[in-house]
């Protein structure tokens, strides 16, 4: 029980941070500052509420087949993207 | 045996409602047998149409429009509605829950919406195909597709959207089922390699089928509400939808074809009545084809004006998913060597594919090589090409599989000698219509023309003479197989004398498959010491 | 995992005992998941794609949304997560309790608030004349770079599709609450799995919009 | 091609200087594939009859087990590997040189749209279904779509490349041997698709001037251009010290440009249409983003004319 409301407070407190960071004067650097506060809250989210340490390991194998691959799509598309 | 033969499956309740509301696995492959084949008429019908009409050079047959939404008709049905769903849904449906020893796949009732959701998406396309068709062809390029196009767009893509969930929920099905209900003692390397190459499959199905679901979703937005992602109009970028696309439609061919070298290494062990050759790499080569082949799917844009170094990544990547082909082809050979080989139809089957999927193969490689594919892209080499691969390889290895499980899933026997004519009819069919086109493509005829110049007439002749046979060998195995339901001999539980649980339980199997649960398999394909024993196919 | 969960009259045919029924259905869920992740992933690279082609009219277009009710929304969706891991959790100890259905009801009801806000901000830029479709007048878009109409086009898709996954999540949350109740519904939904499986769709669906907050709300707002 | 007399050949004419080297490679795969295939049928086909279950066999023979099986799945595996990798450098080299910029190409404008080919010499004579070029001179095709994907295919010169909306693509060639050559539409691009067929026409250098001559003055492609430039009024902005500055476009072409999000682009054929269709994606440093957009107002061909004259003014001003 206690987990899950300290995982909540942080959560609120990364929201508070990525709105304030979002504000500072980052240029290009804001996009990837704003993806790396959602993977924080995502990560917080699966190990916490999702309890990903109990499930099966064929669950977290689909967990990360579902990560893993999604970033095979998006590699791929920006190697034609980058070198055209 | 004595015991099973009182009730079975198919005995086991007889009203319309206890076919429609059932959650039988094996039921169920039996609605998506006689769905799938009529959708294949249709295709087929449409296929035989294309080839009456290239007989001419000229336009003598159908208009320009209408060859248009032939192919495209072609192309769909063949696609998503015949060649995806053929193996897994039918034969995946029968043999998953009993080649592991289980009662049923770990969600019987998820099985049946698959069911439902296919023949929903099926008569969507069909309606758009009725109403006037689409004459996008099955790859729905933007931006002809969102705004060029005056076909039925938004119908058949919705028809594709609502199959491609049932292509979903049988993969789900099928990977819980393989990990979590496997009968004691059944390790990973214990399986069957069609379960090996079903696991494959799935994989693709569940992984990929989502991203093209959401793209031609995102086209149906764009047409509908213009609402656009791709238009180049407002700045889109038409290759963007190409790299979805192919995302998914590069794997759905392995979708099609790993079920297809499932089937045959099960048949090429069981009549050569041999162990399977490397069984481990076979297994494992069809989960790298699974991974490597998300990876190459750039190979249909090396001349879409895709950054070189991307057609560069994507052709050095394309040749490396032929690797764990290539494994697979010399395993199912070795494993012939010092068998004790019987000529049955299944067999048959098996060895015709091995042929023409090496070609398939082979070829593969030659568009793989950027350079010459930047000549033979979209030309009939390609057209041949795949056809060699979905057709000659795909098709070959269903009918092989369906005459090997015939006897397990109706309980009876089919004629053995029309089995081996349709066999063979069908191989000469095949190569007839498909070996010309490879000239043709290199000559430079382009795909997906309704006239073309005169010189290409001879080759195309010859194609469409070889599709008559190759219709006729299709239609057969209709006849047959038909006529065994009614009159066929009873085949016992294992005609084969296959190893493999399936052939442990009666013909056809009861309700929940086995009677009290089958005993551990341990090694599978143990035929050479089955041999001593006396064991023979020729039953 | 404990095989308590299930009682034996909720055991499937299919299934040899309790433990192989909970893990597979867990696993089907998460095979479902990676489905999704894949079904929202496409947005997200073709968002990708024209942010790096258009950066000035992303940055035009962020700023044309509600950043307060985007960070209330965010608020509102984790408090739901919160308060579904807790129903989940409480379901685990005794089975179906009446706090496990009363910490599901607050959270069905998070997401109706979701939903709310949601017409809301669709509503203003609506209003903007900021729609990117069909019969909407292009005059709003020209301030914008080229891209504002992309931009607009990926932010109603995007946060369409996930509005649909809340509108389904809640109803499957509001079910298990006892909403269905009169229906007959709850007797079939009383084992454990049942409230964990409903649990990992809300979290995912709660994780999806963590990525499109930062994405669609948070472009470059030190301008004003 | 003269049809009643080659009704039928193996390979397609080879017109370029890079058909040699396709046919080459593909030749070799060919028999590679040949080989393979060989091999494989006639080991299946000896095994079906030598292991026969119909034959009589004297004793119990040995299976390859273990290390020995083993083995030869590496050996297959690394042998494999090495002629693919062998293959893709082969053909990923000629890739490379297929697409390599040539260095002063004759350039011709070709836009692709349903269902005709146009194409546009920089000497201002434009043709339909046909393009006229001369032998043994590098050509540079700058190509674009008015409507949907198009593909550009010369099966004698083992060439074909994609023509899409809303971007130029490229692609070079050197024609080998005079003659009449097909050119097809590869890419679905709707009803007539198949009739969307033209002929390159290949002369001798002479011939191409004869022929270039006789365009009766059209005036230059450029020219073209510089007409539209004056009537659409783009002077009224670009020219110096009007009352809404614009940039001066005797300066941007083939330059680096500093843009006001801070970025820098090399200011290319591309980014020249861009800047016309889609104005104010790309501004240039110290400038307002006030300039319409001419998506609407503009054919395909008279981009490509506006293009050719800023070229030629940037070229100039050098």
């Amino acid at each position: 029980m206690k987990r899950l409301t300290y995982a909540f407070l942080a959560l609120l407190l990364l929201l508070g941070v990525s709105v304030w960071i979002a504000t500072l004067p980052l240029g290009a650097l804001g996009w990837p500052a704003g993806v790396a506060i959602a993977l924080l809250k995502a990560l917080v989210v699966v190990g916490v509420f999702m309890e990903y340490r109990r499930q099966s390991w064929e669950s977290r194998a689909a967990a990360w087949a579902g990560g893993v691959w999604l970033l095979f799509l998006l590699a791929l598309v920006l190697v034609d993207l980058g070198t055209r | 045996m004595s015991e099973a033969a009182e009730t079975n499956y198919l005995t086991a309740g007889s009203s319309l409602r206890s076919w429609l509301l059932t959650r039988d696995h094996k039921r169920i492959a039996i609605l998506y047998a006689i769905s799938i084949t009529a959708f294949f008429l249709v295709g087929g019908v449409a296929a035989v149409l294309m080839r009456l009409e290239l007989a001419t050079p000229g336009g003598d047959l159908v208009a320009s429009a209408t060859y248009n939404r032939l192919f495209t008709l072609h192309g769909v049905i063949m696609v998503w509605f015949f060649l995806i769903p053929s193996i897994p849904s039918v034969l995946g449906n029968f043999l998953v829950p009993l080649m592991i020893g289980a009662r049923d796949l770990a969600f019987p009732r998820l099985n049946l919406a698959s069911w439902y959701v296919f023949m929903a998406g099926g008569v969507l396309a069909l309606g758009a195909i009725f109403a006037g068709g689409v004459d996008t062809g099955w790859t729905f390029y933007t931006p002809y597709s969102s705004t060029y196009s005056n076909g039925y767009v938004v119908a058949m893509v919705a028809g594709v959207f609502i199959a491609g969930f049932s292509s979903i929920f049988t993969g789900i099905n099928f990977m819980v089922t393989i990990h979590a209900m496997r009968v004691k003692g059944m390790g990973w390397f214990q399986m069957p390699l069609f379960l090996w190459s079903m696991y494959s499959t799935s994989l693709i199905m569940v992984l990929a089928t989502p991203v093209l679901a959401i793209t031609l979703a995102l086209l149906a937005i764009e047409r509908v509400g213009g609402i656009g992602i791709f238009d180049p109009a407002i700045g889109g970028d038409p290759l963007l939808f190409q790299h979805l696309f192919w995302f998914y439609s590069h794997p759905a061919v392995y979708i099609m074809i790993l079920p297809g070298m499932g089937v045959v290494s099960e048949l090429i062990a069981c009549f050569s009545r041999n162990r399977i050759f490397g069984y481990k790499f076979v297994a494992l080569s069809s989960v790298a084809i699974a991974a490597l082949g998300f990876l190459v799917w750039g190979h249909h844009m090396f001349v879409s004006s895709q950054s070189v170094v991307a057609s560069l990544v994507f052709s050095l990547l394309s040749f490396l998913v032929a690797v764990p082909s290539a494994v697979k082809v010399l395993n199912w050979t070795a494993t012939l060597y010092r068998g004790r080989i019987v000529f049955s139809a299944p067999m048959l089957y098996a060895i015709g594919f091995i042929g023409l999927f090496t070609l398939g193969g082979l070829t593969g490689l030659i568009l793989a090589a950027v350079a010459v594919d930047v000549h033979v892209h979209d030309t009939y080499f390609v057209v041949a090409h795949f056809h060699y691969i979905m057709v000659g390889g795909m098709l070959m290895a269903y009918l092989g599989g369906l005459h090997f499980w015939w006897p397990k899933i109706t309980g009876k026997q089919y004629s053995r000698r029309w089995g081996r004519v349709s066999a063979v009819l069908v191989f000469l069919g095949f190569n007839l219509t498909f070996m010309p086109q490879f000239v043709l493509g290199y000559l430079g005829m382009p795909r997906r023309y309704h006239i073309y110049a005169e010189q290409f007439q001879l080759l195309n002749l010859c194609s469409s003479a070889g599709a008559v046979i190759l219709g006729l060998g299709y239609l057969l195995p209709l006849c047959y197989l038909l006529h065994s339901l009614f009159c066929g001999k009873p085949a016992g539980s294992n005609p084969w004398s296959a190893t493999g649980l399936e052939w442990q339980t009666a013909s056809p199997p009861p309700e929940h498959n086995f009677n009290g649960r089958p005993s551990s398999p341990g090694e599978p394909y143990r035929y050479d010491r089955m041999g001593k024993e006396g064991g023979s196919a020729e039953a | 995992m404990k095989a308590a969960g299930v009682k034996e009259a909720e055991l499937q045919a299919q299934f040899d005992d309790a433990g192989q029924q909970e893990r597979a259905s867990a696993l089907g869920m998460w095979i479902f998941l990676a489905t999704e992740v894949l079904f929202f992933g496409v947005l997200f690279v073709g968002y990708t794609v024209y942010r790096l082609a258009y950066p000035e009219a992303f940055v035009w277009g962020s700023g044309h949304l509600d950043l307060r009710l985007g960070t209330l929304n965010t608020a509102v969706l984790l408090g739901s997560s919160y308060l579904v891991a807790l129903g989940a959790l409480t379901a685990s100890g005794k089975g179906t309790s009446r706090r496990a259905r009363l910490f599901f009801g607050a959270a069905a009801l998070l997401g109706c608030l979701f939903l709310a806000v949601k017409g809301m901000e669709w509503y203003h830029v609506w209003e903007e004349g900021l729609f990117p479709g069909r019969g909407s007048s292009s005059n709003s878009f020209q301030e914008g770079a080229e891209g504002g109409r992309l931009f607009f086009g990926f932010y109603y898709v995007m946060t369409g599709l996930h509005a649909l996954h809340v509108l389904i999540g809640v109803c499957v949350l509001a079910v298990m609450a006892g909403v269905g109740g009169p229906l007959g519904w709850r007797r079939r939904i009383g084992n454990r799995t049942a409230w964990e499986l409903a649990g990992l769709y809300w979290h995912f669906v709660d994780i999806v919009w963590l990525f499109l907050f930062p994405l669609l709300y948070l472009i470059e707002r030190s301008g004003g | 091609m003269k049809p009643g007399v080659v009704m039928f050949a193996w390979l397609p004419e080879q017109a370029s200087t890079v058909a040699g080297e396709v046919d080459r490679l593909f030749l070799w795969m060919l028999a590679f594939c040949v080989l393979i295939l060989v091999l494989t049928v006639a080991l299946v086909v000896g095994f079906c009859v030598k292991y026969r279950s119909s034959k009589k066999r004297d004793s119990e023979e040995e299976l390859l087990e273990g290390a020995k099986q083993r083995r030869l799945e590496y050996l297959w595996i690394v042998a494999a590997t090495v002629v693919f990798l062998g293959f893709f450098g082969w053909s990923a080299n000629l890739y490379f040189r297929m697409f390599k910029p040539y260095e002063d190409p004759l350039r011709i404008y070709v836009v692709g749209k349903q269902w005709m080919w146009k194409a546009q010499h920089e000497t201002g004579r434009g043709e339909i279904n046909e393009l006229h070029v001369p032998v043994g001179t590098p050509v540079e095709l700058v190509m674009s779509s008015q409507d949907v994907i198009h593909s550009f295919f010369v099966p004698a010169f083992r060439l074909k490349h994609d023509v899409l909306p809303g971007r130029y693509t490229r692609i070079h060639f050197t024609a080998t041997k005079e003659g009449s050559y097909e050119l097809f539409c590869a890419e679905l691009c709707g009803t007539e698709h198949s009739e969307m067929i033209g002929r390159i026409v290949v002369l001798s250098e002479e011939g191409y001037e004869a022929w270039q001559g006789r365009s009766g003055g059209a005036g230059r492609f450029a020219e073209k251009g510089r007409q539209l430039y004056e009537n659409l009024g783009c002077a009224g902005c670009h020219e110096p010290g009007r009352l809404v500055p614009a940039p001066p476009l005797d300066e941007v072409y083939g330059r680096s440009v500093a843009l006001a999000s801070g970025a820098r682009v090399e200011a290319d054929r591309q980014y020249l249409r861009d800047a016309i269709l889609a104005p104010n994606q790309e501004v240039v440093a110290g400038f307002e983003a006030v300039m319409p957009s001419y998506r609407e107002q503009l054919e395909n061909e008279d981009i490509d004319a506006l293009v050719a004259y800023l070229v030629e003014k940037g070229a100039a001003h050098e």
